[in-house]
């Protein structure tokens, strides 16, 4: 297999960016959720990448500790997600702005 | 040398500054059963005052510049020493702030709401008020400076009068921006000393030995300033003490007149004077003025009020004029003088501060349009007024007069024109006192209503005041000889 | 072939992401993302990270997406959002700032001196991972699964029923 | 004896006061009363018991250090000397009998605790301003007697224009005592000591500019005490007080203690012929104006006031011609005669029903005790001046030391006393005639005169009448006795040939006879009082309230107005609040930017996200990579 490093990375970046975009384009909490994934995943393929290119055993741990920590991060974002739900029967991020000063 | 001669004693003045925290914190840990806060607190004081008295009767003479020192390592990375110590100066002032915390405790006796809380915010501001007043060292005299501070933010915020939220954000805003400056300027001291000697130390002692150029001194010496002339305070940094001591609670008032403005004076004498000799040297003209000004502004303003607490607060601002004017002659008896007023003047107006809590709860009001004829009604509680008063407007043989004519004899040695016009003050003082006086005790009956008299807890608290006020008036000699060695040695230079 | 497999493999997952992202139906978009995920999973093995892969699978797309789906299900979610106002004026700037975005990170990464270098054959055996995860990263092992203890206390503190009043 | 035991003359009716104030009204009235009149009996007893102490050089006794500091070291020290013994003779027998007739004065007041301990209080500082060695015990109690007075004035002070006479009566004297004070602290920087023996030893050394500003000092401070112009506005109002206390205070002692202060520093002030002449001149004016008031007043204790005013002025031209012993005869005579007018004054109030007018009151000769007339008159003539009355001699040699002055500038002073000694004669047969002849005009209804209030009269008329014999000139017979005692102390030497003092006698007693005449002619039947604009200027006392309200109380209150509201309320917290309203107006806006959208921030960060990329970009191209 012979692929640069570099086309790793623009792979790795184009994925950041789509994840990025559904962040910023999307309004519904779900779909935000699901941009940050993306970003994750992106980040997933660096340190892949990296971790070859190096020949390395630290890459794939931190990806491992990643989707832990992913996990986390997910059962309680989803947890909120319903909580939020039930407050207002609504995910649009924009109607809720408590926190306006 | 002094250093070595106190390590094995017994650490007084350690005590003096922890045990009002140990207090304060047990009586959180008894917070919602108030009989025990208030006996605590009253315990706790009293112990204070019990190691005050024992400072004074038996380490109150001694030679060289200290009569008391502690040293020890604390933050020894940044060369911050636990460093306390006490010349004649701290000695009086300790024994004030134990004094008057007493009679602050028994005031506060009658709060009803967060009795702990309350307590434990009095005996913080004590030991906050003990740290200043004893602390050798930059940074641990700054972490007092704003621990004092907290407290009495909290007292008038939570317990105070109508306009509590205003009066203690303008006490706290006033105090916090001066004493940023002072942090600065205490900063940039640090550098500068390291700079030169490679010891970098907060240690206001070793501090003394830095070179400064003028300018730098000069605005060194301003950074330090603007947090003690807003503490005095001196015109035009005063319309927070008049809010903040109208709206206090009682036992807030009586401390921030009787202890906290004296903070300011006292950072004058121990930190900014020695620390910039040249400086204040070069200032010492404008301080003078400035006092001037102040203690006949606020004479006059005090003319004006119909509030028994404002008028108080502008008579505080008016006699603590005269105090700075005695630092500004620079002269040895003008020096003993202004000392001598700090500590009369924080009994006689915390006293007068006293009856005006007791006054307003009896009758519920503190505007002079609507009392009077308070000698037919309490006799004894009008009496105290009376003395007070009369202290406070100088009559000789009671205790302002003691420190205010060796102020204007000093003053006068050098500068007799600030002397003659601080003498025409005392008119002025008479005027609104005799305004007071008149005001509240003389005149026919507001109302006719039965009053009851002094009871035997403030009996407690007036009585020791009044033969203090008599004692100092007629024999203030006690109090003077532990101030004559360490004026002297503050106005030949400092140098410990 | 590898190589071929490599670069196909990357512009499925970008597509299928692309998919997703544009999706109004969230199941959809769900769908699509897990088809990403797959690609990338064959990514990480053919960079040498068998383990990885399989993890990719199975807790990527197996559990986490898997638990988005049921809520999404579980909430009824509507399949469309109501735009705010004229359409571009909300996605314009966005959509310029997503595509500089990318073209600086692009420039950035070909600027590097080491992009042009190529990864070398690697492989790394999951018995080596486990060992470097239980010996040198023991700690973070520790560290992440109290992590998800907290994050399960969260979970299911909001989970509760709401106090009266505050249900709308 | 010891020297110490001195104190015991002041300390005795300190300790009565204390003892007063604080147990008085626990106490039975008589353990009260009786405390009060043994405190000064006692202190009477004491002086006679020490009188010997005081020849010679005087006895000087310390008891401790008050004010030790640098330079300065004050003690409570007392100096029994040959100018303070009579004064405190006279201070503790006059106060004695007053309060005597005190007692029986405030037999049915309830507050009787704090009028007796106030009194008591009173003669102790008074009696620390006759002994004080030095300056600041003189100012401990030159402020005493002030608090005392302010104290007295306004004892009953459920009337609220009691209280503001008290109140007016400290602080104008308090405008004395700032003069005083400056003096005091000159004196200080001057000579490095405040006693007063020390300063008049060195006083030859003072510059003599010097001497002449410390010695205006010093007399602006007597005008303070002495009510003398321009510092006299109080006098007429302190008489709203108890009539012992206008007795005791504003006629006997306290008001005297100015003339006491220049007599002590005689020795400094007499180096300054200007001074001098000062000192003079405001006596002259004094005396004049206030004999001029008092014609035209209308309650009686205001007459007696202004005539108590206008004989302190008499007081003053005696110092100022140089004559201590002239001015101490004056103080003495003056002290007892005064007393018995304002005593008498007291039992006459009580006749005619608590009425003050005079116009009022009328035939009380026939209506009360008819020795009460007859003390009345005693006084009267001593105010007077009829030969061979006490006040009679005193005035003659003030006039005698005026006239036979060097400078000629006396000569216009003696021509206002001889004037002054016309109204006054005047003016205190228009009292007699209008109190005690033709018929009773009031309303009132007498109260019965207590026996305590008539007897005290009695020594003190006879002291008043007789008081000629303390200091009878050489000419008639007399020994001179109390310008022998004084020694170097009496001042200047006045001589005169035996024509001119003839003359001057003469002359004394034409004037006093035709005072008299005019007053019968006017007064001898009932005539109202006039109501012209002249009269009534002088019933104002020549309308000197209105001025200082104008030129001093005024200003003074919109001072205090504009520092107040003006410069506190309005400047400075004003420009404080449009400082936080202007900081609060830019935080609302910044405000905005918070608008608790998810969206908002997300893209703000991403915003963010590019800059910094960005800026990685540009660095990337312009160093080349690594």
């Amino acid at each position: 297999m012979t692929i640069p490093f570099g086309h790793a990375l623009a792979f790795a970046a184009a994925l950041f960016v789509l994840g990025l975009s559904c962040v910023l384009l999307r309004r519904q909490i779900m779909m935000i959720l699901i941009g940050v994934e993306i970003m994750l995943n992106a980040a997933s393929l660096v340190f892949v990448a990296a971790s070859a290119y190096w020949r390395q055993v630290d890459g794939q741990i931190f990806v491992m500790l990643l989707m832990a920590i992913t996990a986390a991060e997910v059962a309680v974002a989803l947890a909120m997600v319903v909580y939020l739900w039930r407050r207002k029967r609504t995910l649009v991020a924009d109607e809720f702005n408590g926190m306006r000063g | 040398m002094t250093m070595l001669a106190s390590l094995p004693q017994f650490p007084w003045l350690s005590l003096l500054v922890l045990l009002p925290l140990g207090g304060a914190l047990l009586c959180l840990l008894h917070s919602g059963r108030a009989a025990e806060c208030r006996a605590l607190a009253l315990a706790t004081s009293l112990a204070v005052f019990g190691v005050a008295l024992y400072l004074f009767v038996c380490h109150g003479q001694g030679e060289g510049r200290w009569l008391l020192y502690e040293d020890s390592a604390w933050i020894s990375r940044y060369g911050i020493r636990y460093v306390l110590a006490m010349d004649g100066i701290a000695l009086l002032m300790v024994l004030l702030t134990a004094f008057m915390q007493l009679a602050a405790i028994l005031l506060a006796w009658k709060v009803e709401r967060q009795v702990a809380s309350f307590f434990a915010l009095l005996l913080l501001l004590e030991s906050g008020l003990m740290g200043i007043f004893l602390a050798y060292d930059l940074v641990f005299f700054y972490l007092f400076w704003e621990v004092a501070l907290i407290p009495m933010f909290f007292l008038i915020s939570i317990w105070g009068g109508v306009n509590r939220r205003r009066a203690a954000l303008k006490f706290f805003l006033y105090t916090l921006v001066g004493s940023f400056f002072m942090l600065v300027a205490m900063i940039a001291l640090y550098q500068i000393h390291g700079g030169q000697t490679g010891v970098y130390t907060f240690v206001i002692g070793e501090l003394l030995q830095t070179r400064l150029t003028a300018t730098q001194e000069g605005w060194l010496f301003a950074g330090f300033l603007a947090a003690f002339i807003v503490k005095s305070p001196l015109v035009p940094f005063h319309t927070w003490l008049t809010d903040a001591l109208t709206e206090a609670p009682a036992a807030g008032s009586l401390d921030l007149t009787g202890l906290l403005l004296k903070t300011g004076i006292y950072g004058l004498i121990r930190v900014a004077f020695p620390l910039f000799p040249n400086a204040t040297a070069n200032f010492l003209p404008i301080l003078g003025v400035l006092a001037l000004v102040g203690l006949f502004h606020a004479a006059w303003s005090a003319y004006h009020q119909d509030d028994i607490k404002r008028l108080l607060a502008y008579s505080s601002i008016s006699h603590l004029g005269l105090v700075v004017l005695g630092l500004a002659a620079w002269q040895l008896t003008a020096w003993e003088g202004s000392i001598l007023l700090m500590v009369t003047h924080g009994i006689t107006t915390g006293a007068l501060f006293i009856l005006v809590a007791l006054i307003r709860e009896r009758t519920a009001t503190r505007s002079m349009q609507e009392l009077g004829g308070l000698w037919g009604q309490v006799p004894c509680l009008a009496f105290f007024f009376l003395l007070f008063s009369l202290a406070s407007l100088g009559l000789p043989g009671l205790a302002n007069f003691a420190g205010e004519i060796l102020v204007l004899l000093g003053t006068f040695q050098d500068h007799p024109v600030w002397a003659v016009v601080a003498l025409l003050g005392v008119v002025f003082a008479a005027a609104y006192m005799l305004r007071l006086i008149q005001g509240v005790i003389w005149g026919p009956a507001a109302k006719e209503r039965s009053l009851p008299d002094l009871t035997p807890r403030e009996w407690l608290m007036l009585l020791p005041m009044a033969l203090l006020v008599v004692w100092l008036g007629l024999y203030p000699e006690p109090f003077l000889a532990p101030l004559h060695g360490t004026v002297a040695t503050l106005l030949a230079g400092g140098l410990p | 072939m590898t190589t071929v497999l490599f670069y196909i493999l990357g512009f499925i997952l970008l597509a299928a992401t692309l998919m997703c992202i544009t999706r109004r139906n969230p199941v959809h978009a769900v769908i699509y993302l897990v088809a990403g995920f797959f690609a990338l999973a064959l990514m990480f093995y053919l960079l040498g990270a068998p383990l990885v892969a399989a993890w990719e699978v199975i807790v990527y797309a197996g559990a986490i997406m898997v638990l988005f789906l049921f809520i999404i299900m579980m909430l009824g979610l509507a399949p469309q959002e109501v735009p705010e106002g004229p359409g571009w004026q909300r996605w314009l700037p966005l959509v310029l700032l997503s595509a500089s975005l990318m073209a600086c990170s692009l420039l950035i990464i070909l600027q590097d001196p080491a992009a042009g270098q190529e990864i070398p054959d690697f492989y790394l055996a999951p018995q080596a991972l486990g060992e470097a995860l239980f010996s040198r990263y023991a700690m973070a092992v520790e560290m992440v699964s109290f992590q998800l203890l907290f994050a399960t206390i969260g979970a299911f503190l909001l989970g509760r029923p709401l106090p009266k009043g505050e249900d709308q | 004896m010891n020297h110490s035991l001195l104190f015991l003359i002041p300390l005795l009716p300190l300790f009565c006061a204390v003892i007063n104030l604080l147990f008085g009204m626990r106490l039975p009235r008589l353990f009260a009363e009786v405390m009060a009149v043994t405190g000064v009996a006692g202190a009477f007893v004491l002086t006679l018991i020490f009188w010997g102490h005081a020849e010679g050089e005087g006895t000087r006794a310390v008891l401790f250090t008050w004010l030790n500091s640098g330079t300065l070291d004050v003690s409570f020290a007392l100096n029994f000397d040959r100018l303070a013994a009579p004064m405190t003779l006279m201070v503790t027998g006059v106060a004695t009998l007053i309060h005597l007739y005190a007692v029986g004065y405030m037999h049915e007041d309830d507050d009787y605790g704090r009028f007796f301990a106030l009194l008591n209080l009173f003669v102790f500082a008074m009696l620390v301003i006759v002994l004080a060695d030095n300056l600041l015990v003189l100012f401990l109690g030159w402020e005493g007697v002030g608090l005392c007075s302010y104290g007295l004035i306004g004892f009953w002070y459920r009337k609220l224009e009691n209280a503001k006479a008290g109140t007016k009566a400290f602080l104008v004297t308090r405008v004395g005592d700032v003069f005083l004070g400056i003096a005091l602290l000159w004196l200080f920087a001057l000579t490095g000591t405040l006693s007063i023996d020390a300063i008049n030893d060195q006083a030859a050394a003072i510059p003599s500019g010097v001497v002449i500003a410390l010695s205006l000092l010093l007399l602006l401070g007597a005008c303070g005490k002495s009510a003398q112009v321009p510092l006299m506005t109080w006098l007429a109002d302190a008489m709203a007080g108890p009539t012992p206390v206008s007795a005791l205070i504003h006629a006997a002692t306290m008001v005297t203690a100015g003339v006491y202060l220049l007599c002590r520093f005689f020795p400094l002030v007499s180096l300054s012929a200007v001074a001098m002449t000062a000192i003079t001149a405001i006596g002259a004016l004094t005396a004049i104006y206030a004999a001029t008031c008092a014609m035209a007043q209308r309650e009686i204790k205001r007459v007696l006031a202004y005539s108590t005013m206008s004989q302190v002025g008499y007081m003053f031209m005696a110092v100022g011609a140089g004559t201590v012993a002239g001015a101490m005869f004056h103080l003495l005579t003056h002290a007892f005669f005064k007393a018995v007018l304002f005593m008498a004054a007291g039992c006459v109030i009580h006749l005619a029903g608590d009425e003050n007018d005079i116009f009022k009151m009328g035939g009380l000769a026939r209506r009360g005790p008819v020795e009460l007339f007859w003390v009345f008159l005693a006084g009267a003539v001593c105010l007077a001046g009829l030969p061979l009355t006490g006040g009679f001699f005193s005035k003659d040699g003030i006039l005698l030391a005026l006239f036979t002055h060097p400078d000629p500038v006396y000569r216009v002073f003696w021509l206002v006393g001889v004037l002054t000694a016309l109204l006054t004669a005047f003016y205190t047969f228009r009292l007699v005639y209008l109190v005690f002849a033709g018929d009773y005009r009031g309303a009132g209804h007498p109260h019965a005169i207590p026996l305590l209030m008539r007897w005290p009269l009695w020594p003190l008329a006879l002291l008043g009448l007789a008081g000629g014999l303390l200091n009878l000139p050489a000419f008639v017979g007399g020994g001179e006795r109390l310008h022998h005692w004084y020694g170097a102390l009496a001042g200047r030497e006045v001589s005169a040939s035996h024509d001119v003092e003839w003359m001057l006698i003469a002359l004394a007693a034409a004037i006093a006879a035709a005072g008299w005449l005019a007053a019968h002619w006017r007064y001898r039947s009932y005539r109202p009082p006039l109501e012209n604009r002249a009269s009534r200027f002088l019933l104002s006392g020549w309308q000197a309230d209105a001025l200082v309200d104008r030129l001093f109380v005024r200003p003074f209150a919109a001072m205090a107005r504009f520092c107040s509201s003006g410069c506190d309320r309005t400047l400075l917290d004003g420009t404080l609040d449009g400082l936080a309203r202007l900081v609060s107006s830019w935080a609302s806006m910044l405000v905005q930017l918070t608008t608790g959208r998810l969206t908002t921030y997300l893209s703000a960060f991403a915003w963010g996200f590019l800059i910094v990329l960005g800026w990685f970009l540009i660095k990337l191209v312009n160093g080349g990579g690594h």
